[in-house]
């Protein structure tokens, strides 16, 4: 398991020695958020009604961006096949790399999402629970797309094709964050329901993902 | 065919010639600069609390306008020095221009938040809420993304002179297209909101309001040099401590060259 | 401690790049598989670093580590050097160390690695600023960091300028005289005292 | 000239070989628009109303996920540098990359806009000037965003970086495109000022992107 | 022909690489820069390519053609070989030739390549396909495809076998007896029957 922490530690000092690795998915997401008034009108009313659904979708969309580096570097130069030389079982250093993809990109992120509530106008009221369910819900974000990371990696135009690939499995997680934000702020009732299968989703992922990008990962450096 | 000139005096050394230059005169400027902005400041926080009579409309809260409205002003400011310096260092390769507009970037990001933040607060009373999409918050907001973007790019690339060089091109490409975005957001809500946008037009200021403001404008000018000033100074020490512990690798290295080559 | 590979066949899309291939290495013996190129070397030794799937044959490190798969007793040279541009040297080294020692990393081993390779005066750089061989003799130094006992190179000697590629033959002499295994594949001969070659056939040839 | 030929019909020629590049971007934009309803909730009246913002957004998004490869392939294997030694000056060999780009993503997107105006109930009356309006906007989008893929491409986190530089330079697209849609469909009046507003600032990025496309290019080969 | 190289000076990041280096190459000859890792043989190539700007000092090519810039004159080989995996041996080759030939293929020429590096049965291969060694072949083709005056090699024979350099020193002979200028570095000989050496010294002992 040691080889487990080292990997984790080098990925969280490489983004912090390369330098505003989360100021640019904060930025990406902050701007995506800005974009959808642009797009949707001002309506401040409308923006309110639909804020849980534009937090979310954007956080979805700035955790994916961010989800080729994953892997990318270290393919690129070699790393990889020589952590698959390594006594840790590729399944453990896949899960590192996802827990640091989440340590850094995903807690950043929900804990952002707050502030662009406010933009939206988004109920005071709705802020607590807008950050739990983002807090629960996003490493299934991250582990989901670990999978795809791995799948795509000798893809050309990876960032697409990942995208397209991963996205259809966000979709569950989209719906409850979405719909456990909206019960707790007077919409139809059932916050614990959906939070806990936000929960459970999040777990099955954490399973699901090491295990399926670890197989991918195998084929690919054939 | 590639032809340079012949320089071989014009080196790394006499290029920080000019740096040399700046620091002196910079060590000098600097207090007093920082100097008068307090005392403006202060004066204009006396003027505004003590001397400026309550809006009848807006009550104590006009008092934000005296910082809300140079924020406002310094943070678009901010980006046209970005630009000037941009093109400085792009056309004319000095080394101080990439300096000036690395240490603007922050300052102007600073100002701008400062209008957003400043500008909510006051929303909050006037309009009932912290935040509406009309089109001078959005184009400011988009400006504190400009902002970002330079920052962001800039702590991306590990080679500082690849850095400000590709800062620089952003920069002038940001510049170019800053009035196309003021001018279209400025569409956009009038196309899609009636023309209640709640602002009180230049004019309609009192004298006694507007005193204050300037002697708060100058003040915060200042401050903004100042800052900038600081900023730049501060940059240049950090690449000349840069550039002694390469030199230091350099010469450990050097060393055991010949050892390397036999 | 011997590796044993018996009737190796490998494909690679859908041609068969290697068929039946016996050879083995005994400890304390360099193999250096030698050939044109496309012959299959790279192939070879990715195949025992378990980077490529057999279709045929077995190879076995017979008294090695039996709780230990081949490759996690085995360091990979590949073409890359698998170096992070923005850690130093010395950090890219303890990483590797540390990963591939299972989180014990050997203060001397790593000042050892740094030594046996000339890195020293390099140690603080950051790797994206190194010339070719500086950076081919950083991923070396890998090999000297974490003990492990079959050395798998392939082309190890890339960039490296004549002083750099003495330094290597004398690790892999101290390597093989410690009684350790290396099988490696080069077209520049490694000057190494004691080694054996194996010649790999042109196979599309025969294919 | 005939560089910029040679080099036009290898990137559209490679986009057709690795197959699937105009595919995949068609299938993100999709899934993009078909999360829009699963987030914004099912109301038809609102989604015809945002629809035109809607395609718009998801148009860019899919667009900018495909901008980092129009270099990234061409660096990484050292062709971008012989490129830089042609008899070609670099900006006209950028403009090429920008076209092919523009062919392969900017076409097909606006072509499949309307298609997808379908799923958000968008007025039947809308689909020409749709069409019509994204034809003439996503050029800018390429070669905007050719700005935005030379600046990165050594940075690292590409995608995401890139993201954060580009999409403040296509607000001006989306807020006149959608302004030129909405016109045409009932709204205010002011159709053909969109319209040709939109055209200027593709004219304008045609001249712009290229031109500093090359110059951070050439900064990146030292 | 003539390149000449007076008093050269280039920095990387904010360091000296390279130092008032000065040396010419005649039409007819092929100069080979030799030392140690690190020296700064890249950095020298890729300057008189056009790839880094010079701080100082001048590069020019004299007698060539005053219409073009040198580096439309010259070939570079990098460490790189700017093949695409998805197009075949003979689609990369046709494609540079058409790019750096301003549009014209001959397609004798292209044969000629092909045939000068053994290439012909990997020219309906991907490039993809193609081991190390067979991949640096299809890249040393462009040499040949498109006639340009001046070649500038950087450690040209990474991954080739003892076949493979010979045939790279034909080409060179051949080039260089046809008038042309070849500017080189490696550590390994090239095997020309004649080339003069210039030895680089490290030169951030001097800085
Ligand atoms: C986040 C919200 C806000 C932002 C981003 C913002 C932005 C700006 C900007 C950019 C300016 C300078 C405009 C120029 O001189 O051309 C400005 C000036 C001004 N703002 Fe705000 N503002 C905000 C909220 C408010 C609020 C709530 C009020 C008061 C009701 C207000 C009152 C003013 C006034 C009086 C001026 C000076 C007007 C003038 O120069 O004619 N602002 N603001
Ligand atoms: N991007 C860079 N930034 C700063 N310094 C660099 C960079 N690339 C190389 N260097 C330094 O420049 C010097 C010369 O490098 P160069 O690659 O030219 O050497 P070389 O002679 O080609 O060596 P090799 O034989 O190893 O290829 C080295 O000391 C190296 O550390
Ligand atoms: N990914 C691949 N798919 C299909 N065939 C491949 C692939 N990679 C290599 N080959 C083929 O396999 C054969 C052996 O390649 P390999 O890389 O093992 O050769 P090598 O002996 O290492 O040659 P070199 O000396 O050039 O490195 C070659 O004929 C090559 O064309
Ligand atoms: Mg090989
Ligand atoms: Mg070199």
């Amino acid at each position: 398991m040691s080889g487990f922490w080292t990997l984790l530690k080098r990925d969280l000092l490489l983004q912090v020695r390369e330098g505003g690795a989360v100021g640019t998915a904060l930025g990406f997401y902050l701007i995506v958020v800005a974009m959808m008034p642009l797009g949707l009108g001002p309506d401040l009313n409308l923006l309110s009604r639909i804020a849980p659904g534009v937090l979310w979708i954007a956080l979805l969309l700035a955790a994916l961006l961010s989800l080729p580096r994953i892997f990318e570097a270290d393919d690129e130069d070699g790393s990889l096949e020589v952590i698959a030389t390594g006594d840790l079982p590729l399944e453990l250093a896949t899960a590192a790399k996802a827990l640091a993809h989440w340590i850094s990109t995903g807690i950043p992120l929900a804990l952002l999402a707050p502030v662009l509530g406010l933009l939206l106008n988004l109920e005071l009221s709705a802020y607590p629970v807008l950050v739990a369910t983002m807090l629960v819900g996003t490493p299934a974000i991250s582990f989901l797309g670990l999978v795809g990371a791995a799948l795509t990696l000798r893809a050309r135009r990876g960032g697409l094709l990942l995208a397209l690939l991963v996205l259809p499995l966000y979709i569950p997680t989209l719906i409850f964050g979405i719909a456990a934000i909206s019960a707790a702020t007077g919409g139809p009732s059932g916050f614990q329901a959906s939070f806990l299968i936000l929960g459970a989703i999040s777990l099955f992922s954490l399973v699901i993902g090491p295990v399926a990008a670890a197989a991918a990962i195998r084929f690919q450096t054939q | 065919m590639t032809q340079t000139n012949t320089a071989p005096q014009q080196s790394l050394t006499q290029k920080l010639a000019n740096p040399t230059r700046f620091m002196q005169l910079s060590g000098t400027l600097m207090p007093w600069l920082a100097g008068a902005a307090a005392a403006l400041i202060l004066y204009a926080l006396y003027l505004a609390f003590f001397v400026a009579p309550e809006d009848y409309q807006q009550g104590q809260t006009v008092k934000i306008m005296f910082i809300h409205v140079p924020a406002a002003w310094l943070g678009m400011m901010g980006y046209a020095l970005i630009a000037i310096s941009s093109f400085g260092y792009l056309v004319f390769r000095h080394p101080l221009a990439d300096v000036s507009a690395k240490a603007a970037a922050p300052l102007g990001a600073a100002f701008t938040f400062l209008a957003l933040a400043t500008g909510s607060l006051w929303g909050k009373p006037m309009w009932g809420t912290y935040w509406v999409w009309d089109a001078r918050l959005t184009s400011m907001l988009i400006l504190l993304f400009l902002y970002f973007g330079l920052m962001a790019l800039r702590s991306a690339i590990d080679d500082e002179a690849l850095a400000g060089k590709l800062c620089a091109v952003l920069g002038l490409v940001g510049v170019t297209i800053l009035p196309i975005i003021k001018f279209s957001v400025d569409w956009w809500n009038t196309l899609h909101q009636p023309a209640s946008v709640i602002r009180m037009d230049g004019p309609t200021i009192h004298p006694d309001l507007l005193w204050p403001l300037i002697v708060s404008a100058l003040g915060f000018s200042l401050l903004f040099f100042a800052l900038h000033m600081k900023g730049m100074r501060n940059e240049i020490l950090r690449r000349r401590l840069r550039a002694l512990t390469m030199a230091e690798v350099d010469r450990a290295r050097g060393v055991s060259a010949p050892a390397a080559a036999e | 401690m011997r590796l044993s590979v018996k009737h190796l066949v490998v494909d690679r899309g859908a041609r068969r790049i290697v068929d039946d291939l016996s050879f083995a290495v005994e400890a304390g013996e360099a193999l250096v598989l030698v050939g044109p190129n496309g012959a299959g070397k790279t192939t070879v030794i990715r195949t025992v670093a378990g980077l490529i799937g057999v279709a045929g044959g077995s190879i076995a490190l017979e008294g090695g580590d039996a709780e230990r798969e081949l490759p996690a007793q085995a360091h990979y040279i590949g073409h890359l050097n698998a170096l992070k541009p923005s850690l130093t040297v010395e950090e890219n080294l303890r990483f590797w160390a540390a990963y591939l020692g299972g989180g014990v990393v050997d203060g001397a081993a790593i000042d050892a690695a740094l030594l046996a390779f000339d890195l020293e005066p390099l140690a603080m750089i950051p790797a994206g600023y190194l010339s070719a061989g500086q950076k081919r003799r950083a991923c070396l130094a890998r090999l000297i960091a974490t003990p492990r006992p079959l050395w798998l190179l392939d082309e190890p000697t890339v960039s490296l300028d004549a002083a750099s590629v003495a330094l290597l033959a004398k690790q892999v002499g101290q390597h093989v005289a410690g009684g350790g295994l290396v099988l490696a594949a080069t077209h520049i001969p490694l000057g190494l005292a004691s080694e054996r070659q194996l010649e790999i056939g042109m196979r599309s040839a025969a294919a």
